[in-house]
């Protein structure tokens, strides 16, 4: 059995996409999952529906979307790349942009429900002993929420590194530049190097495992809740 | 100036509140009446966090809230306690207690954090989350939250509801004193009738989310119209007196009541020092004669007869309004009332069997 | 960015299940040239669309010629480099014994697995050898259907499927000698699987690409080619 | 333009595969989620990246590591053709274990976090009252964490619905089996028919939308809630 | 066999309960104590929500819990009223006041929903959700909750906290009313002396996780050693007695206490009734002279001097404890101490200047 010689880069291209993709679907779910917590709009229903929305249609299909959405022609890609001069299908901000609305409802989802069971009354009492909403927002409701904000990280993270489709699609598996974990495992089964799949996949669960058990650990020992 | 005059009114499917009133802006204002009258909701509204369909708010002559503006809640520096503690689960009961202090200007913090964590007897519990705490300490970390505000307007939604006595004739004297001397207006929610003689200045009486009525407590408490809100037993006087002497032998304190003498049992009340009686109109007994040598030992006021009250069908008593310089109410039986032939203006004894109870006023 | 790549390397998209013996062929090209080519595989479907917007391949290997010559008419790939640059072969493999037509016959409830006709050249390789044989309609019940060639022989080699119509090429493979028994599908029962490679805008200017479309035409290449258990367009 | 003639089976069996795996997910979710937010035991960290691990692998992946165990010599499928006489691989079955497996974290984190939320309080609240624990489950707990059920059911539903790597390697895209409307997407654009790839995409984003504001309308109108 | 034998040892950080008790299982009895000094907990242990290292409860020779066996919370078949409401959020009130009906078998119920609706005052509030309630209603709901349950030990933390006046004494009797009709032992935690005194039969004290006393209502009020506990101005005596006569002219009630008279302002209770008075220790004053008749306005009552109590150093007054059939302590100044030079066993005369409180105690 030959232990195949990775580079490293696939991996760090993928921790790297995941951790850039969950920090900028944090800073965009946040106030998304706040609104649709606290709205009486009527558009809240639709909005909140939009945002599951992406999960319904196959990776590669939403992929295939964006591609031509992010291409040098598309809407998004075009005024890009007049304005930049390069393109984003096929870089690194492409696979962002894309794994961003991918895993959108993995991190909307939770914050939204988590925010909903707080209710207004931390925010209420917050504002009463002179917070700004603000300041409330960070001080209370967000580590009130951190059940809700542990779950959309786990399950942000955990997607956009499991990912392919889209990303595939998106960035085109250039090596050292989009071509992730994901896709070089799949590239390995496709090719028929089922040891090499063996020991990447066991290595992305096992190095998995272990962060989410170091997670849930520190999870663990802050308390919290109250009648 | 010093006032503060409010409107409000709101729509709940089953329940109105439409207040309007005017009192000072200075001293503890008490809101009282049953349950459901809609306490809560007014000082809700008070603190900004209601916005009524039609609010109005002026204090000291500043405008809180009119149709154009609305100063909200986190800028009216007002400190609210409460029906339920409402702690924050994450913090400790140390965070829990400063986080209003540290969102408070420095040069505008007016108590320190010490002396309230020991006043509400806290000191011990600072490290240990709300969830670990009783009700009552629960509630008493929810006060000194609010207080460590240091705010313009104090509002406290039955705060001492599940405290024991003991705590509660410590924290008492704390809120007079913040309010005297930092110049606080309190308004206070409160059933318990101790506190309201212990602390109240004014009271506002809810019912059915109206304002029944508005008064200084020694007006109120005679006022035959508040019996049912009030309560029955209660009614009667409340008077403001003056501590004159001490007598050991009989174990009696002499209170100077505008000029005429009570006496009570020995009060460990320094003399000059005021003391706020509470009689109920029970207790009091009417007689056209002077008191003789050998009832001495009750206490009798000069007074003159107001109003008598209306002899309902098939009540034993009936209400007689006195005036003895501040207004005394008394419930006789109806031979009594016969007996006596009372008519306004006519100069009466009242005979205080009684006096319920009492209340220093300023510090020891 | 595409315009970032320097001469001596050059961006070559591959159809899956190509990219082994290209991987060789890459290896040979480098020392023979000192230049260097990124391989990048996947379904040809999937690369056809990535060039079509704007991909930085230099060269596309499809896995069959529709998609090469769309390119070329649409302008994406550069007229006049087009060419077939491997025949596929089409086996019936399976771990078990295989009697050629007969264990078509034969399979009563096993699985049949093919690459989806629609999408793989050799799954419509497949579906027409089965309609020549005329097991066609018999075996609906018995097919399963890989998305790609690769899918299919995973199908089979775990065990899921009884037999498989897979490519030449993979049982071929020097690297993974895989166990079991295969029947060669003559080539007159199904449409020849051109494979074919075009030379896409991005490389028009690039002069290793050009090289290296240029080795895939040579004897080094073609042997590995061969190897691997393609045909050649020649023979 | 031609409009395709699509036969309504893939969207049949992808409706009927959702459906079925969602359901098999809150049955199976729900004690799994209430037992991690419950017990104190060590093994709950563990229990709890389990859970999430599914995610980390490329679906393909998943599919190819599925289609061992599943298939007549694997660890659960040789059993059970031992005991059936057939393979779980190429079933419907099949499909649904699959889409058990991988959606399962997108059922328990949601629905872990609410009742983490709920904390202990109507649980004994209820038990005071005479309910078993059991009784005050269903009508108190389960009531009170609706919006994390919520949750649950449109992340579970959609990424069944919209999930197709998993499904097309254990499923092995057999035409009125285990052919879904995502894996017939990915067909069509995989060929190249765009035209009906766009119909059928749009037409299951407009449905699955529907579905979605006819859900979320639902749960708006229910109040819930309290200080 | 009346009994309710309980015995719970609990470490938290910083708190031990330790409680040993054994009280009858009949009538009601209070946990007293000030805030954080375990009441809540006790509650808890007794009801099974809380599963002590250390827990034994045996009540009419059943055991409930011990070492080996536990019966749970939801078969113990209690009524637990909790300090917070914890309603049901997602139920409406009809709803959350059924959740235990519903579960109790029907002939174990005892109580019908229309009538606990009705003296609870929540008719009106049925469809509404509780986050729409008042403080009060919603206390009022928990308790309805937990009587509907037809429990056969009603625990009780502070129920009435929130309530007004005019509700308690709606309330107080029906309360009183399920524990003699249906002899349902009740366990009530409260600060109100005003409760305790109406409702109470047995106290027990706590102070800091540790049983300080326990005892029937009539001995504890009258125990110096609990002055801290129970409060200053509350000790004295509680007295059973029975309403003989009503006097209209005077507008008075004749009680007899023990063959002794006592005259109360006119009460609207029927002859033969019995009521509860509550006499402060300060307005006890002692004589050794049979009252003459000029005093007679005063209530007089006959006792032999028990104990007299130690002189503290700055102290004006010392605590005698008297025996009129019933402890009665009296608190008296020092000069009347000298003068009146008491000894043990020695016959007197207790003038009883006003008597505080007044309970029903059986229905109207
Ligand atoms: N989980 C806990 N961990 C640590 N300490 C606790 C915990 N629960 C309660 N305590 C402490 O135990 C003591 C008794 O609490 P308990 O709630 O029984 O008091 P209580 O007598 O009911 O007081 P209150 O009248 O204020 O309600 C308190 O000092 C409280 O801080
Ligand atoms: N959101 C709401 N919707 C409908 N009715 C409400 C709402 N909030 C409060 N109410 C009703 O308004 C009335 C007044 O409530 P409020 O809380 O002000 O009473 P309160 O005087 O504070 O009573 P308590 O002494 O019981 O706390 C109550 O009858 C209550 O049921
Ligand atoms: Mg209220
Ligand atoms: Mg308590």
């Amino acid at each position: 059995m030959d232990i195949p010689l990775m580079d490293a880069e696939p991996i760090w291209i993928s921790l790297k996409l995941a951790g850039v993709t969950v920090v900028i679907l944090l800073v965009l779910g946040t106030p998304i999952a706040w609104w649709l917590a606290q709205t009486r709009s009527h558009y809240r229903v639709v909005i909140e529906s939009l945002v599951a929305l992406p999960l319904v249609l196959p990776p590669t299909v939403l992929g295939f979307y964006l591609l031509i959405i992010l291409g040098p022609h598309g809407w998004v890609g075009g005024p890009v790349k007049a304005l930049t001069g390069s393109t984003l299908s096929f870089s690194f901000l492409g696979l962002v942009l894309a794994s961003t609305l991918y895993s959108l409802p993995f991190v909307v989802q939770p914050l939204h429900s988590a925010f909903e069971s707080i209710g207004k009354v931390p925010m209420e009492t917050a504002q009463s002993l002179g917070a700004s909403r603000l300041d409330a927002f960070f001080s209370v409701i967000t580590p009130l929420a951190r059940r809700g904000y542990l779950t959309a990280i786990v399950l942000g993270f955990a997607h956009t590194l499991g990912e392919f489709g889209v990303v595939l699609m998106v960035g085109g598996n250039i090596p050292g530049k989009t071509k992730v974990i994901s896709i070089e495992i799949y590239d390995r089964v496709e090719v028929l190097e089922y040891t090499q799949a063996h020991i990447l996949s066991a290595g992305l669960l096992i190095f998995s495992f272990l962060i989410l058990v170091i997670v849930y650990s520190i999870n663990r020992k802050l308390p919290m809740q109250v009648t | 100036m010093d006032l503060l005059e409010a409107k409000f009114k709101i729509d709940y499917p089953g329940f109105n509140l439409d207040v309007e009133m005017r009192i000072p802006s200075k001293g503890v204002s008490v809101v009282f009446g049953p349950s459901g009258s809609g306490k809560t909701t007014l000082l809700r509204c008070l603190s900004g966090l209601e916005k009524p369909s039609l609010g109005y708010l002026k204090i000291d002559g500043h405008v809180w809230q009119d149709e154009e503006s609305f100063i909200p809640v986190q800028d009216r520096k007002i400190g609210l306690v409460f029906q339920e503690s409402r702690l924050f689960p994450h913090l400790n009961i140390k965070k829990n207690l400063l986080y209003g202090y540290q969102r408070t200007f420095p040069d505008e913090r007016k108590l320190q954090f010490d002396e309230v964590a020991q006043v509400l007897n806290l000191e011990n519990l600072l490290q240990r989350r709300p969830e670990k705490l009783s009700g009552g300490e629960r509630q008493r970390v929810a006060i000194g939250r609010a207080l460590l505000t240091s705010p313009k307007l104090l509002l406290m939604d039955e705060p001492l509801a599940s405290l024991d006595m003991q705590l509660k004739t410590e924290i008492i004297p704390f809120i007079k004193k913040i309010e005297k001397e930092f110049n606080t207006p309190i308004v206070y929610v409160t059933h318990s009738m101790n506190e309201v003689l212990q602390l109240v200045d004014t009271m506002v009486i809810l019912k059915a989310g109206k304002v029944e009525n508005i008064g200084p407590v020694q007006e109120v408490f005679s006022d035959v119209r508040l019996r049912e809100a009030i309560g029955d037993e209660q009614l009667g006087a409340v008077l403001e007196t003056l501590v004159t002497e001490h007598d050991e032998s009989f174990g009696l304190t002499k209170l100077d009541f505008m000029g005429q003498v009570l006496h009570v049992p020995r009060q460990h009340i320094p003399v000059g020092h005021s003391l706020r009686v509470h009689i109920h109109s029970k207790d009091v007994i009417l007689s056209t004669l002077s008191p003789a040598g050998a009832t001495s030992v009750l206490n009798v006021l000069r007074a003159k007869v107001k109003k008598v009250g209306e002899l309902k069908p098939k009540g034993y008593s009936v209400d007689i309004e006195l005036d003895a310089g501040r207004p005394i109410l008394a419930t006789i039986t109806r031979k009594s009332l016969s007996k006596l032939n009372l008519q306004p203006g006519q100069p009466i004894y009242a005979h205080i069997k009684a006096i319920k109870m009492m209340h220093e006023l300023e510090g020891l | 960015t595409p315009q970032i790549v320097w001469s001596g390397e050059a961006y070559i998209a591959v159809a899956s299940n190509f990219l082994n013996p290209l991987k060789e062929i890459a290896e040979h090209f480098k020392q023979d040239t000192g230049n260097r080519v990124v391989l990048i595989s996947g379904s040809t479907g999937k690369l056809y669309a990535q060039a079509k917007h704007g991909a930085p391949f230099d060269i596309l290997l499809a896995a069959d010629s529709k998609r090469p010559v769309l390119l070329e008419r649409e302008g994406v790939g550069v007229i006049g480099t087009r060419f077939t640059y491997a025949v596929g072969n089409l086996v019936l493999w399976g771990l078990g014994e295989v009697h050629g037509e007969q264990s078509l016959a034969k399979l009563s409830e096993g699985k049949l697995a093919i690459a989806n006709p629609k999408t793989a050249p050799y799954g419509r390789a497949a579906q027409q050898t089965l309609e020549q044989l005329g097991h066609w309609n018999k075996l609906q019940p018995n097919l399963v259907r890989g998305e790609n060639i690769a899918q299919t022989l995973q199908f089979v080699a775990t065990e899921n499927a009884k037999l498989g119509f897979v490519a030449k090429s993979q049982l071929t493979d020097p690297r993974f000698k895989l166990k079991g028994n295969s029947w060669e599908v003559p080539a007159d029962m199904h449409e020849p699987i051109f494979q074919q490679a075009i030379l896409l805008k991005p490389g028009l200017n690039n002069f290793c690409a050009k090289q290296f479309l240029k080795y895939m035409n040579g004897s080094a290449a073609k042997n590995i080619i061969r190897n691997y258990g393609y045909h050649l367009i020649e023979e």
